[in-house]
Order: structure tokens, then C-alpha cells, then sequence
């Protein structure tokens, strides 16, 4: 890593940052913009000497934009999956039949198997375990959830999602 | 009672049902790795519901956006600590009940 | 009245974890439920309108304090050792700050009496012209900052120098951690 | 309306407490507790629904941060016993 990248990983985080606060701010006088500024640097500069700066992403991390159209596939799917579990709860008889899978992610870079396998550990029933190389084990509530997840509907759309160039 | 408030007063009934079904099923789930199952129905199903009751009676100002980025935090952080959770007891050779049918 | 009850019920939970606190032995457990406790302390203080105490007891009670607390753990046993013998000066000690508490309260307005100062004019004070008076739009920021000063000062100084002290006692610098983890592996 | 709604979560709140109290293993315990936060931050931000006063929700956004610290803290205090070390070797810390 160059010094260049590392000084726009820091103006990336110091950007970051003061989009963050003016979101959540909502007061925008020349004092209160001022102290934002001072705290920002303030932030930032302790941040990039404990070397929290993470430096093998993107610059300006916006690469979680290309994942937004399938956050909303994903909600559809835990809403689902939701209801799913929900049943087997409320059934006197406790239908589960837990099970441990493991599954391939199929992804290239950390950050999208990171995705993946937290979207396997949000939609209720599957719950990712360990995280190999290209393997993830995964503790499944019953077998239609083990076999929903053997199919690779979600591998594949994290990877094309991934993979998308226009972006 | 307008449309709005009507939907989202129903969005928050159902969300806190939710999280009831969610301890419900922690208290039923034989073994631990099947209660974090019933757990992150609390995390996902009841705070979406709730949130988004929420957001909808405010309409688009701060407020909801803060609601919203709360929703996102916690949509973020809550499978990263379950996954820590059952890593961390599979580890501590906790053994989880495994059934074939 | 539908917030009285909300106090009630919380008081009542803090309760339950207090006497759940005292009766375990395992001081880990102990830990997780002092965590809990933090954290219901934090909605009583939201309900009662003290949210610069909630916002304190966010960041101390929930996260420093609770991780010192395992900090510390992972230096004794888990086993809490119970002892049978009956201290009596504790005991007189006890009573003795109790009953001074309880005639101390007698000078403490009634709860949501309306002779009570904060109900006359404070909270409205606060409300109304904390924004013109000091310029800063957050509440909870202009009180605690402004108003009770001092106050904070003194709680920011206190809290500062007890975590450079656990932090002296608990905590290691890198280099030094390095040696730790190569004397394992030898 | 809303106030079955905020009933239901204290109670929530006390079976939350409940688990953490009788739960056998220490897993439970921090799942109780992980539930607990949750359970926290949803309560925070229906009070300030309930008293029409939205301002709390600083709050509840702290506590939505802190309850993850604190889980990933407690979990690394029980696969190393120590919450100072890194899980991968290196030098840098992993939070």
C-alpha cells in the first residue's frame, strides 16, 4: 500500500464521517459545523492511528451499493423464512429436524462471502457457523431450509450482484 | 385514526407478537443452537415490523431516518453476533442435537 | 398515568435481577445479568426524562463497565466462595445507611407532586430556552455541557482516572502481548 | 393500541430476564442478554412514540451499537479468556 492510497482511504473515512453526522445532526448553524468538522478530524485521526483503516476496500467505500437491489430480494426472502419458523414454533408437536450442511460460496472477494453468509445467518432457520475458504457450515432448523440453501439461489445472486460491472 | 396511523399501529401490534412467538420459541427449542434460531426471529421479523411502524407514522423527516439507520445497524450487527455465538459454542464443544429424517 | 405504570413494571424487573444477582454463585453469570440490569436502569431513566443519565449509563454501564467486569474475570475463578459467618458490623452498617436513606427522603418532594421544582419550572426551562440560552440545539447535550457544567467535569474527571487505573491493572501494550503469544506457542 | 404494544415488550423484557436467570449453560446467558438489548433498543424507541417525544432515539442508536461491542467482547472473552487478544494472530486487533 502506497501512502497515495492510504491518504485517500483516511479522506474517504473523513467523508464517511461527516456525511454520518450531518445525517444525524438535523442543525446545521456555523458553530454546530464547526464543532462537526473539529470532531470529525478528531475521529478520524485517532482512528487511522490505531491503523482501524481498512485498506482492501474500494476507495470511498461505496461498493455496498451493488448489493442494495438484492437486500430487498433478501427481505422478501427472511419474511418468508420468518413465517416459516414461526409455524414450526407455534405447532404443539415442534416439527424441527436440525441438521448440519455446508455449502459452497461460490463469491471471489471477502466482502461478498462476508454477505453471504450473514444473509444465511439472517433469514431465521439457517445459521452460518464457520467460515472456510470457499465452504460455510451451516446449522439448519429443518430440511427445507438445508435444501432452500443447497439449491444456490442466494449464492448466485450475490455473485452476479457482485460481478455486476455497472455499478 | 387515518389510513396511515391504522397500518402502522398494525405493523407495531404485529412486530410485538413477533418478538413473543420469538421467546416463545427459545423457551421450546431443545438445545442452544436451535433457541438462536428462535432468537433471530426477535432480531429480524420483530424489529422490521416495529421500525417500520414506526417509520411509517413519522413520515420522511430525521426522525425516521434515524429509525431507519437503527433498523440497518441492527439488521447488520445481530447475525454477526449470532454467528460469533455459535461459533464460539461449537468451539467450547457444545454439541448441537442433530435429527435425520 | 400509562407511563406510571411503565415505572412499575421496570422498578419491578430491577428487583427481580437485583435479588437474581445476589443469589448466584457463578460470577459469570452474575456479569450477564449486571449487563442486563444496566440496561433496564437505562429505560427507567428514559421513561423518568433523565436522558443525559441514560445516555452515561449507555456507554458505562453497558459497555465499559461490563467488559471491565470480564476483564477482571479473566483473572480469578468463575466460583464465587460463599461464606456461612454472620457479620454483625455489616449488618448494623447496613441498617445504619438505610434508615439514614429513608429520613433523608423525607425532605425530597413527593413523586410527581406539582410543588416539586422541577415540575414548576425547570423541565419547561430546559425545554423552552435551553436553544436560545446556549446556542446548542441538543438537549441532552446543553444540560449536561452547560447547565450541570461542573458537575459533568468532576463525573468525566472521576471516570477518566478509574479507567486509567483499571487499565493500568487489566491491560498490556502490543509489543508486550506479542511476547505472551510466542511463550504459549514455545 | 400502543400501549398493549409497550406491555408486550416489558414483558418480553421479563422473560428475557427469566432466560438469563435459569438458563444452564453460559451461551444461554449471553443470548438472553444479546435478546435483552434488542428487546432495549425497540422499547426506547416505542417510549418515545408513546410520549411523543422522538428526541430519545440518540439513545436507543447507542445501544444498538454497544450491544454488539459488547456481545463480540463477551464472546471473545470466552473462546480466549482474555478480551485484549485478536482472534487471528495478527497484530492489529479484530475490533
Amino acid at each position: 500500500m502506497s501512502n497515495y492510497d492510504i491518504f485517500f482511504h483516511k479522506i474517504s473515512l473523513i467523508i464517511s464521517l461527516a456525511f454520518l453526522w450531518v445525517m444525524l445532526s438535523g442543525h446545521y448553524t456555523p458553530l454546530l459545523l464547526l464543532l462537526g468538522i473539529l470532531s470529525v478530524l478528531v475521529v478520524a485521526s485517532i482512528s487511522s492511528r490505531m491503523k482501524l483503516i481498512i485498506l482492501d476496500q474500494p476507495i470511498l467505500q461505496l461498493y455496498f451499493i451493488r448489493f442494495i437491489p438484492y437486500g430487498f430480494w433478501l427481505i422478501f426472502q427472511i419474511i418468508k423464512s420468518n413465517i416459516d419458523v414461526c409455524k414450526r414454533i407455534l405447532n404443539p408437536k415442534l416439527p424441527i429436524s436440525p441438521r448440519l450442511v455446508t455449502v459452497r460460496s461460490s463469491q471471489l472477494s471477502n466482502f461478498a462471502k462476508v454477505v453471504y453468509a450473514n444473509s444465511i445467518t439472517l433469514t431465521p432457520g439457517t445459521i452460518s457457523i464457520d467460515l472456510d475458504d470457499s465452504n460455510i457450515e451451516v446449522h439448519s432448523l429443518s430440511k427445507i431450509g438445508a435444501e432452500g440453501l443447497k439449491t444456490g439461489d442466494m449464492d448466485r445472486k450475490i455473485t452476479s450482484a457482485e460481478a455486476n460491472p455497472y455499478v | 385514526m387515518d389510513i396511515i396511523s391504522l397500518v402502522s399501529s398494525l405493523f407495531i401490534t404485529t412486530g410485538a407478537l413477533s418478538i413473543l412467538v420469538g421467546l416463545l420459541g427459545v423457551y421450546r427449542m431443545p438445545d442452544f443452537y436451535t433457541r438462536l434460531h428462535a432468537a433471530s426471529i426477535i432480531d429480524t421479523l420483530g424489529a422490521m415490523l416495529i421500525l417500520f411502524g414506526l417509520i411509517l407514522y413519522y413520515g420522511l423527516n430525521i426522525v425516521s431516518l434515524k429509525l431507519l439507520l437503527i433498523l440497518i445497524f441492527i439488521l447488520i450487527t445481530t447475525p454477526t453476533a449470532a454467528h460469533a455465538l455459535a461459533k464460539s459454542a461449537l468451539h467450547g464443544n457444545l454439541k448441537p442435537i442433530l435429527k435425520d429424517d | 398515568m400509562i407511563v406510571l405504570y411503565i415505572n412499575v413494571i421496570i422498578l419491578c424487573l430491577l428487583v427481580i435481577t437485583a435479588i437474581a444477582i445476589n443469589q448466584q454463585d457463578n460470577l459469570f453469570a452474575t456479569t450477564m445479568l449486571t449487563g442486563i440490569f444496566s440496561l433496564l436502569s437505562a429505560s427507567l431513566f428514559v421513561c423518568l426524562d433523565a436522558v443525559d443519565v441514560a445516555f452515561t449509563e449507555a456507554a458505562v454501564g453497558a459497555g465499559i463497565a461490563l467488559i471491565l467486569f470480564l476483564g477482571a474475570l479473566s483473572l480469578i475463578k468463575y466460583k464465587e466462595k460463599i461464606k456461612n459467618k454472620i457479620s454483625f458490623l455489616g449488618f448494623f452498617i447496613v441498617i445504619l445507611t438505610g434508615s439514614l436513606l429513608i429520613y433523608g427522603l423525607q425532605d425530597i418532594p413527593a413523586f410527581a407532586s406539582p410543588e416539586n421544582p422541577v415540575q414548576t419550572y425547570l423541565a419547561d426551562r430546559y425545554i423552552v430556552a435551553s436553544e436560545k440560552e446556549i446556542g446548542i440545539p441538543n438537549l441532552v447535550t446543553s444540560v449536561l455541557a452547560s447547565y450541570r457544567g461542573y458537575d459533568t467535569l468532576g463525573e468525566v474527571t472521576v471516570i477518566f482516572t478509574a479507567c486509567i487505573g483499571v487499565l493500568m491493572l487489566l491491560g498490556r501494550s502490543r509489543g508486550d502481548y506479542k511476547g505472551i503469544v510466542s511463550r504459549e506457542k514455545s | 393500541m400502543f400501549e398493549i404494544t409497550i406491555f408486550i415488550i416489558l414483558f418480553a423484557m421479563l422473560l428475557a430476564l427469566v432466560l438469563a436467570i435459569i438458563g444452564k449453560t453460559v451461551y444461554d446467558k449471553i443470548l438472553a442478554v444479546n435478546i435483552f438489548g434488542t428487546v432495549t433498543v425497540l422499547f426506547i424507541a416505542l417510549f418515545g412514540f408513546l410520549t411523543k417525544r422522538p428526541d430519545f432515539l440518540d439513545i436507543a442508536l447507542v445501544y444498538a451499537l454497544i450491544n454488539f461491542i459488547s456481545t463480540i467482547a463477551i464472546l471473545k472473552f470466552f473462546e480466549y479468556g482474555d478480551i485484549s487478544r485478536s482472534s487471528t494472530k495478527n497484530e492489529q486487533g479484530d475490533i
